[in-house]
């Protein structure tokens, strides 16, 4: 089971390697829409700084909207979806294991690019690790959260905004408590409680997300 | 001999420009008073060889002069006198011509109605432009030049694309270019001011009517150019996100955000280094869309590279425009702020958030369409980009967008009190969320998530600018001033066009049907017959036309003659949709080919709510109108106006 | 592996995977994830100077005064523990009396006076006719319950 | 038992049984609701505090318990119809979906019309209200997922997972109040004990829940059959039903 | 100091733009094609130009070096480079098969009726989806491919009897050079 | 391996396609060493037994059992025993075919002599190109390859001779009439002959249209 999770691990990061150009566009937006801001307002640091963490949170959620259209779509219509389906190694496990792999594709990058942003957002430079620990723990949660949306909506031509529909009710809370925590970061509290909130959605949605995401692939493959 | 007039016109004009730009520029610099006052001659004096130079390129069009490679190539003898005419500005050569004189328009247009301006500062103004227009008349005669000859001249000559060839295309570009260029002057003023080291209040009200006007004609140009795909293209799109289309539309987007930015920066002196920004990047996607549109530089690599001459002068050229104006800012901006308080909830956030908004969709536009490009040029593999990539990534930012629209606009400056504003607004509000779900329901039977949203927003935004009108009606309404019609008008018909986009894009009915002379077909509650096809000869074209009865309830309501023709020089074939327009739909069909054995494929849509999008670019351009027109602009800057600006930078 | 195993494997990971994250919001829940803050935290220095934040408590009976020809109300708040004085400048809510509950947002000055932008009331899920209240106070308890608003000490 | 269970999860038999049970349920909701107004509107008197303003709990309370009831209904259904693969289970789910939505709707609403003068907002993010609306977006995600899928069977499951997904919502929205110190009271009725509200004002609250409740049940009854034809609509007890209908007009 | 430097960004954007662009600008055209480059023809099975009950797929192209001419009636390139491909038809025995692209099928045949056939099947892609396969930027393109339906060259843009004799003729000499050796 | 006591049955089986009741009920089983092919008109639902066989899609009613033992009760039993080629060809388009092969075959915990394979169907050329520049038959080739060198011991492949060539049909044919006398179990929906020995192959025909 362990082997048979490693191995759609490395399958899914090979592919996502290989197909660099498609992770581009979700990061090149986050990069567009965390930019704006701090050129827009201009000097008013002190606006820039509230406004700064629920950008940067909203930025990613938008983001990740972006990449998870395709997360399934692709395999569902090459038919690998369907053979992950017909494997004798439980069907949640390696689902979870292309979850972790859209994670470390998609999300990784923008948490590695947070601290520059953190920066434009003229918030001060002790607030990088808060900001980068708040996204490191809510992230996860978006990619597993995610994972059950586009496994449910991976049979559908036009289905963006349906996703994003079904997904923002469930990541709304990700989202407030993500960018509180970051607000409390910047201005240098301590974070402690919003992020066991964070881990405790992450842990959660680890646990049951892939249940739910593999349930969600066998009904959109029948 | 007429051909070497032109291009002799074209020389002078160009030795004009360099005068303009480095002149006034070094007057102004300097406090040379002389030098100051040739800004004006020598803008007017700019523009008339320009427009010499492209009398005698139309003249050579008009006189079948074929011995001119450019006229050879995009003109013939048998083509209409008025495709001839905008055959000038069918390809690349004559469209940078005519990208040029519109220069030159709008720079003698600043010199004449810029009486009450200081003088430096029209000189900066002009200087600048005298630049763009020594780049642009550099790049046409020594990459492009229009007036090349031809030798053996041949007896007839290629023919405009027939593509082109209808009314609304001649008219398209003019329009589009008086946008993009005109953009060129909100540039000027940017930089201009920027050079001066001095931004205040009063820069942005110069700068506010020209960006105004500029915006305009390019919101023209583009539904014109939206109306010319669904009428021309023969299978009723009107959008298709392609590169030429993005290309005018990003500027737009921009401009939008500049125009509103700019209201701010006039009425309470925010936003400065924002604002300036915007004006450098209007005009830098103006210029980029000009290249992406007529020198097919940016669409494929290939003729980029087959000819580096011209790819390496435009990139150096925007190099230098763009490259050294984002410098400069980068070197000004931060010492243009000031420290004037605005309240979270007020307007100035609103226009805030909305230019964001905006400069976020143009950012994606942008990145789908150079996206694809990049990794081209990298090796680096594909990267799909469609319609899908636009019209999700594009929604991001235009929802909120559009749904604040309306709480923007009756929001007060300064500081506004939300509960005072959902007291007015929760009516209005609940109407239309109620309305946008039961009436694309009731209407149309079915609604799904994004029409609810999509019909919602729409008329919210359409009732939120009537609201003020409405109760002046009833009586009981505050003084409306002529900038809030302008506004009000301006976002009714944004509102108008997002109705017409959603309903459209949701409830069109399209069938691809085989069918021959007799037989019937019933599509959206409306019978079409095919009644017979007829051979049709045009002036410079042959084809078949096919005669379609449509009645409805047993009563016959038009006739649809779609025809599909033959070109006979270039031989491509045409398809000319017959459409029925009306303000709740349009009935629509195009010919396919042929099936054999009399029966034609046959493409019929109905499209509900089309005219909506065009109708509301049309309300959206009288809003600009009225804005304009606003006698406030041209005032002569009073002392005590003037002071106020003073006080409001100090 | 046997779908038995399988089954009891899943069972066994929900039940240590929600177990944690109960435990981690269970931790959570224990700070302060809310920006709420009563008076005794403010007057013991945990709530941050210089950014917004919300104060709940009661309005201390009799301290609510407005200065005449001006917006600005000053009142205090308290926790039965310590007292915290607001001041607000604006229009209250109906609902807003002395002896009730209040949430307002807004930033603690350096004199520790806490400037609020918004006060809204706040309301106890009591509810009782007047005379009943009237009755109950006469006999000495406090219509309002105070164990909504304040919290726990422990 | 289990017959009995069976015998009730065929269509036609649950149709026959709802058909009865419909006006049982909805006549009684009436004259409660009826009861529970006049009661509520008029018997019961003003609060010491918040004047007549408070009656509107006669409307949020129910709907908003109602709220989260249609939502564990149609989660529960939906758990059902995927473990047991029962089509009946399935109708239920749907037929709450949109009645549940409503209720949510109602709940919003009315809270928001309540809170203007009791809080002096009409809206507040904290935990309480955003996980109704939470609940709203639920509802309507689940409608449209619905919506989007053209296979019945492929909708009722897709929908299903979502549902039961969606459950997590229904602790945190019940716990948010006593969780988060946050504007929204706590709930006056779910203590075991004494409910601190007095016993004139419980009375018409506790028969307008009741009246609530069998009205959603009646809406249910009404959803579930509607379900039930359209799915059936080529069996024969269906044709016949509809014969004889037919004939009988 | 942060503050200051965030102005700098929109220049920074701009200059990785240029840097990119003049990348583009002195890249061989060819190169953009590498990656078809010595690799299998793309697979595609598409309906024949004068009768499209046919299927024609890439197995066309086995046991001889052929050229496939993507081509349209719309494009002028192709109007330029077709008394090239008539020359080669009729002068050399390399034959010629086309790409019917993004075109209408009357067209088409009005075309190669007035202008004469160099082709020896057309396969018709209207909807531009073997193109894609291909990497197809524009008409006209034409590939060189040998016997083993590998692609060995690919020229953008017209072909011209300068091209045809510096880049595909000593192409197909070798490659007939290692048929003739590997039958051998 | 032990082959004897192999068998997959189905009782009473009821097929659905949105609204559309394909099939009332299919009684069926299919032995060690067996063949069956479905055939009937399009649209009777031959791809659609075959998935919900595989335990894709689910029946209306009815049920199916692997060596007696309904499948949904031990899935990862039975499909340790099931190799499936669909419709799709379950490869993914950026790995090579070789890549594609060792994924499937780790995945299944074995290791095959891939080149063997590769040969055979006459993929060797181009295994290490990507699988997106293959030709249709190409792929249809590595997608059949991947089940030829599952391993499984029930086969289940819906149109395998489509894209193939007529070589390509008789070694197909071959490797059946190996994969049977070796006591596999097969079936395959197919237009064409199936190539399998006759007196190993049941035909099970299906009436097409509204039933």
């Amino acid at each position: 089971m362990i082997s048979a999770f490693l191995l759609v691990l490395r399958r899914e990061l090979t592919v996502a390697v290989r197909r660099w150009s498609d992770l581009v566009m979700p990061l090149m937006f986050f990069i567009i829409v965390c930019t704006l801001f701090p050129l827009a307002v201009g000097q008013d640091i002190e606006m820039l700084n509230n406004i700064g963490p629920g950008a940067i949170w909203v930025a990613a959620l938008l983001a990740t909207l972006l990449s998870l259209n395709s997360l399934f779509r692709d395999d569902f219509e090459d038919g690998t979806l369907e053979q992950l389906a017909l494997d004798k190694e439980p069907l949640s496990f390696m689902l979870l294991a292309k979850t972790i792999a859209h994670w470390l594709v998609t999300e990784l990058p923008l948490v590695v690019l947070s601290p520059v942003l953190v920066l434009a957002f003229g918030m001060p430079v002790d607030a990088i690790p808060g900001l980068v620990l708040t996204l490191l723990a809510g992230t996860p949660a978006l990619s597993l959260i995610g994972s059950v949306g586009a496994a449910l909506t991976a049979g559908l031509r036009q289905a963006s905004g349906l996703l994003a529909l079904l997904l923002l009710p469930l990541t709304v809370p990700v989202l407030i408590f993500g960018a509180r925590a970051a607000d409390l970061a910047a201005s240098g509290q301590s974070i402690a409680g919003p992020l066991y909130l964070l881990g405790g959605i992450s842990v959660l949605a680890l646990t049951l997300a892939p249940f739910a995401t593999a349930a969600a692939v066998r009904v959109s493959l029948d | 001999m007429i051909p070497e007039f032109g291009h002799i016109a074209l020389v002078i004009a160009l030795c004009i420009a360099v005068l303009q730009s480095v002149l006034p520029l070094a007057g102004a610099q300097q406090g040379n008073v002389a030098w100051i006052a040739t800004t004006r001659p020598l803008a007017h004096a700019q523009f008339f060889f320009l427009v010499i130079s492209f009398g005698c390129l139309i003249v050579a069009f008009l006189q079948n002069d074929f011995s001119v490679k450019y006229v050879a190539m995009n003109s013939n003898t048998a083509l209409p006198t008025m495709f001839k005419v905008a055959a000038v500005w069918g390809a690349h050569e004559g469209s940078l011509l005519l990208w040029s004189v519109t220069l030159g328009l709008w720079t003698s247009a600043v010199a004449a109605f810029s009486k009450t301006l200081p003088n430096a500062v029209v000189a900066r103004v002009l200087a600048v432009m005298g630049m763009i227009a020594v780049g642009f008349m550099l790049f046409i005669l020594l990459t492009s030049n229009p007036f090349d000859r031809l030798f053996p001249a041949p007896l007839n000559g290629g023919d405009l694309n027939p593509l082109l060839q209808d009314p609304a295309l001649i008219i398209h570009p003019p329009m589009l270019y008086m946008g993009y260029v005109g953009f060129s002057v909100a540039f000027g003023f940017a930089i201009a001011a920027m050079l001066a080291g001095n931004l205040d209040q009063q820069w942005a009200r110069w700068t506010r009517p020209w960006t105004t006007t500029a915006w305009l004609f390019l919101t023209m140009g583009i539904a014109l150019g939206s109306w010319w795909a669904y009428y021309e293209l023969g299978w009723g799109g009107w959008w298709f996100w392609d590169p030429v289309e993005n290309a005018a539309f990003m500027p737009w987007l921009v401009g939008t955000g500049l125009m509103h930015s700019l209201a701010v920066t006039e009425k309470r002196g925010l936003f400065k280094s924002w604002t300036l920004l915007m004006a450098i990047a209007a005009f830098s996607l103006s210029l980029l869309g000009t290249f992406i549109v007529r020198s097919g530089v940016l669409v494929s690599v290939h003729a980029f590279a087959s000819d580096p001459a011209r790819g390496l002068f435009i990139l150096i050229f925007l190099g230098i425009v763009i490259g050294a104006s984002l410098t400069l800012y980068a070197y000004r901006a931060s010492s243009l702020e000031t420290r004037v308080g605005f309240a979270p909830f007020s307007r100035e956030t609103f226009i805030l958030l909305n230019s964001i908004l905006l400069v976020i969709a143009a950012g994606v536009v942008l990145l789908g369409t150079l996206g694809p490009l990049v990794f081209g040029a990298f090796d680096l593999g594909s990267v799909s980009v469609g319609p899908q990539y636009f019209e999700l990534v594009f929604l991001f930012p235009m929802l909120p967008l559009v749904l604040a629209v309306g709480v923007g606009m009756h929001t007060a400056w300064r500081s506004a009190n939300p509960r005072e504003l959902f007291r007015r607004l929760k009516w209005p509000a609940l109407g239309a969320l109620v309305a946008g779900v039961l009436i694309p329901w009731l209407v149309f039977g079915s609604v799904s998530l994004l029409t609810a949203v999509g019909v919602t927003i729409g008329l919210w935004t359409v009732i939120a600018s009537l609201i003020d009108p409405a109760k002046k009606v009833v009586g009981k309404g505050p003084r409306i001033t002529r900038g809030m019609v302008a506004m009000q008008l301006a976002h009714l018909g944004l509102g108008l066009t997002v109705l017409g986009i959603t309903v459209t894009s949701a409830y069109t009915v399209v069938t691809d049907e085989s069918m021959r002379p007799g037989d019937t077909r019933e599509i959206g509650g409306y019978t079409f017959r095919f009644d017979e096809t007829l051979p049709i000869t045009g002036p410079n074209y042959e084809g078949i036309q096919g005669v379609f009865t449509v009645s409805r309830n047993d009563t016959e309501l038009t006739q649809l003659k779609p025809e599909k023709r033959v070109y006979r020089v270039q031989t491509n074939p045409m398809t000319e949709a017959g459409i029925q327009g009306g303000l709740g739909r349009d009935l629509f069909i195009a010919l396919g080919e042929q099936l054999g054995r009399g029966a034609w494929s046959v493409r019929i849509q109905y499209k509900p709510l089309i005219r909506f999008i065009w109708l509301g670019c049309i309300v959206m351009v009288i809003g600009g109108l009225v804005a304009i027109s606003d006698p406030r602009y041209r005032q002569r800057v009073t002392a005590k106006a003037a002071a106020d600006g003073a006080t409001a930078t100090a | 592996m046997t779908p038995r195993r399988q089954r009891m494997l899943a069972v066994a990971i929900v039940f240590v995977g929600v177990s944690i994250a109960a435990t981690l919001v269970l931790r959570a829940l224990d700070m302060n994830t809310m920006y709420f803050f009563g008076p005794e935290e403010i007057v013991k220095g945990e709530a941050p100077v210089d950014k917004a934040f919300r104060l709940g408590g009661l309005v201390v009976d009799g301290s609510f005064h407005r200065e005449p020809g001006s917006l600005e109300a000053i009142f205090m708040v308290t926790d039965n523990v310590e007292i915290v004085t607001v001041s607000y400048t604006g229009v209250l809510p109906d609902l807003f009396t002395e002896g009730q509950g209040m949430v307002a947002t807004g930033m603690l000055r350096a004199d520790g006076v806490f400037v609020a932008d918004e006060v809204l009331a706040k309301h106890d899920e009591n509810y009782m006719s007047p005379e009943v209240a009237k009755m109950l106070e006469e006999k000495g308890h406090p219509a309002n319950a105070m164990d909504t608003l304040v919290e726990d000490p422990t | 038992m289990w017959t009995w269970f069976h015998k009730l999860a065929s269509p036609p038999h649950f149709y026959r049984t709802a058909t009865v049970l419909e006006p049982w349920l909805f006549w009684p909701a009436l004259i409660l609701l009826g009861i529970g107004l006049y009661g509520g509107l008029i018997v019961a008197p003003a609060d010491y505090m918040q004047g007549d303003g408070y009656r509107i709990i006669y409307v949020h309370v129910p709907s908003s318990y109602l709220s989260m009831f249609s939502y564990v209904t149609m989660a529960v259904a939906s758990a059902i119809g995927l473990i047991w693969r029962m089509k009946l289970a399935f109708c239920v789910a749907v037929a709450c979906a949109p009645i549940g939505a409503a209720f949510t709707f109602l709940s919003l609403v009315t809270g928001a019309i309540w809170g203007q003068p009791m809080w002096g907002t009409w809206w507040v993010w904290d935990p309480r209200l955003t996980s109704q609306l939470i609940l709203f977006f639920l509802y309507l995600g689940y409608m449209f997922l619905r919506q989007a899928l053209a296979e019945t069977r492929q909708a009722d499951r897709a929908s299903g997972v979502l549902a039961v997904v969606g459950v997590v919502n229904i602790p945190i929205i019940h716990f948010s109040v006593e969780w988060w110190n946050s504007l929204h009271q706590p709930a006056s009725l779910s203590k075991l004990e004494a409910p601190s509200i007095a016993a004139d004002m419980l009375w018409p609250l506790l028969v307008m829940i009741l009246a609530y409740q069998l009205l959603m049940l009646a809406l249910l009854m009404t959803g579930i059959r509607a379900q039930v034809l359209e799915r059936e609509k080529n069996a024969r007890w269906v044709g016949e039903l509809i014969g004889r209908e037919g004939r009988g007009a | 100091m942060a503050g200051k430097l965030k102005f700098l960004i929109p220049v920074a954007v701009f200059a990785g733009m240029v840097a990119i662009f003049y990348q583009g600008l002195y890249k061989d055209p060819t190169l953009v094609s590498s990656p078809f480059i010595d690799k299998a023809a793309p697979a595609f099975d598409l309906p024949t130009l004068y009768d499209d009950q046919r299927r024609m797929t890439e197995r066309e192209f086995r046991g001889k070096i052929s050229l496939f001419n993507v081509w349209a009636s719309w494009c002028p390139g192709c109007a330029r480079e077709h008394d090239m491909l008539l020359t080669i038809a009729h002068t050399t025995d390399v034959p010629i098969y086309g790409l019917n692209w993004k075109d209408e099928r009357q067209a088409a045949l009005k075309w190669l009726l007035e202008r004469g056939n160099p082709y020896e099947v057309n396969a018709v892609d209207r909807d531009n989806i073997t193109g894609i396969d291909w990497g197809v930027y524009g008409a006209p393109e034409t590939f060189l491919i040998d016997a083993d339906g590998i692609i060995r060259y690919k020229h953008i843009g017209p072909l011209t009897p300068e091209i045809w004799a510096a880049e595909f003729l000593p192409r197909i000499t070798s490659a007939r050079a290692m048929l003739a050796g590997a039958g051998s | 391996m032990d082959t004897a006591s192999y068998r997959l049955e189905w009782r009473e089986l009821a097929l659905w396609r949105g609204d559309r009741c394909l099939q009332q009920s299919l009684t069926g089983r299919l032995e060690a060493g067996q063949a069956l092919t479905v055939r009937g008109p399009n649209g009777c639902g031959k791809t659609t037994l075959l998935r919900t066989l595989c335990g894709l899609s689910q029946p209306e009613t009815g049920e199916i059992l692997w060596q007696g033992v309904a499948v949904h009760r031990n899935r990862p039993d039975f499909y340790a025993h099931l190799a499936y080629a669909g419709h799709t060809n379950g490869l993914k388009g950026d790995l090579s075919t070789r890549e594609n092969l060792r994924f499937a075959a780790i995945l299944r915990g074995r290791h095959t002599n891939q080149n063997e394979l590769l040969h055979g169907l006459r993929l060797t050329a181009c295994a290490d190109l990507p699988t997106r520049n293959l030709s249709a038959g190409q792929k249809r080739r590595a997608a059949l390859a991947r089940v030829l060198g599952s391993g499984a011991q029930l086969w289940v492949l819906d149109e395998p001779f489509t894209n193939l060539d007529a070589a390509g049909i008789e070694w197909l044919g071959k490797r059946f009439n190996h994969h049977l006398s070796l006591g596999g179990l097969l079936m395959i929906a197919a237009h064409q002959a199936s190539q399998v020995e006759p007196d190993r192959e049941t035909i099970l025909e299906l009436p097409g249209g509204d039933t």
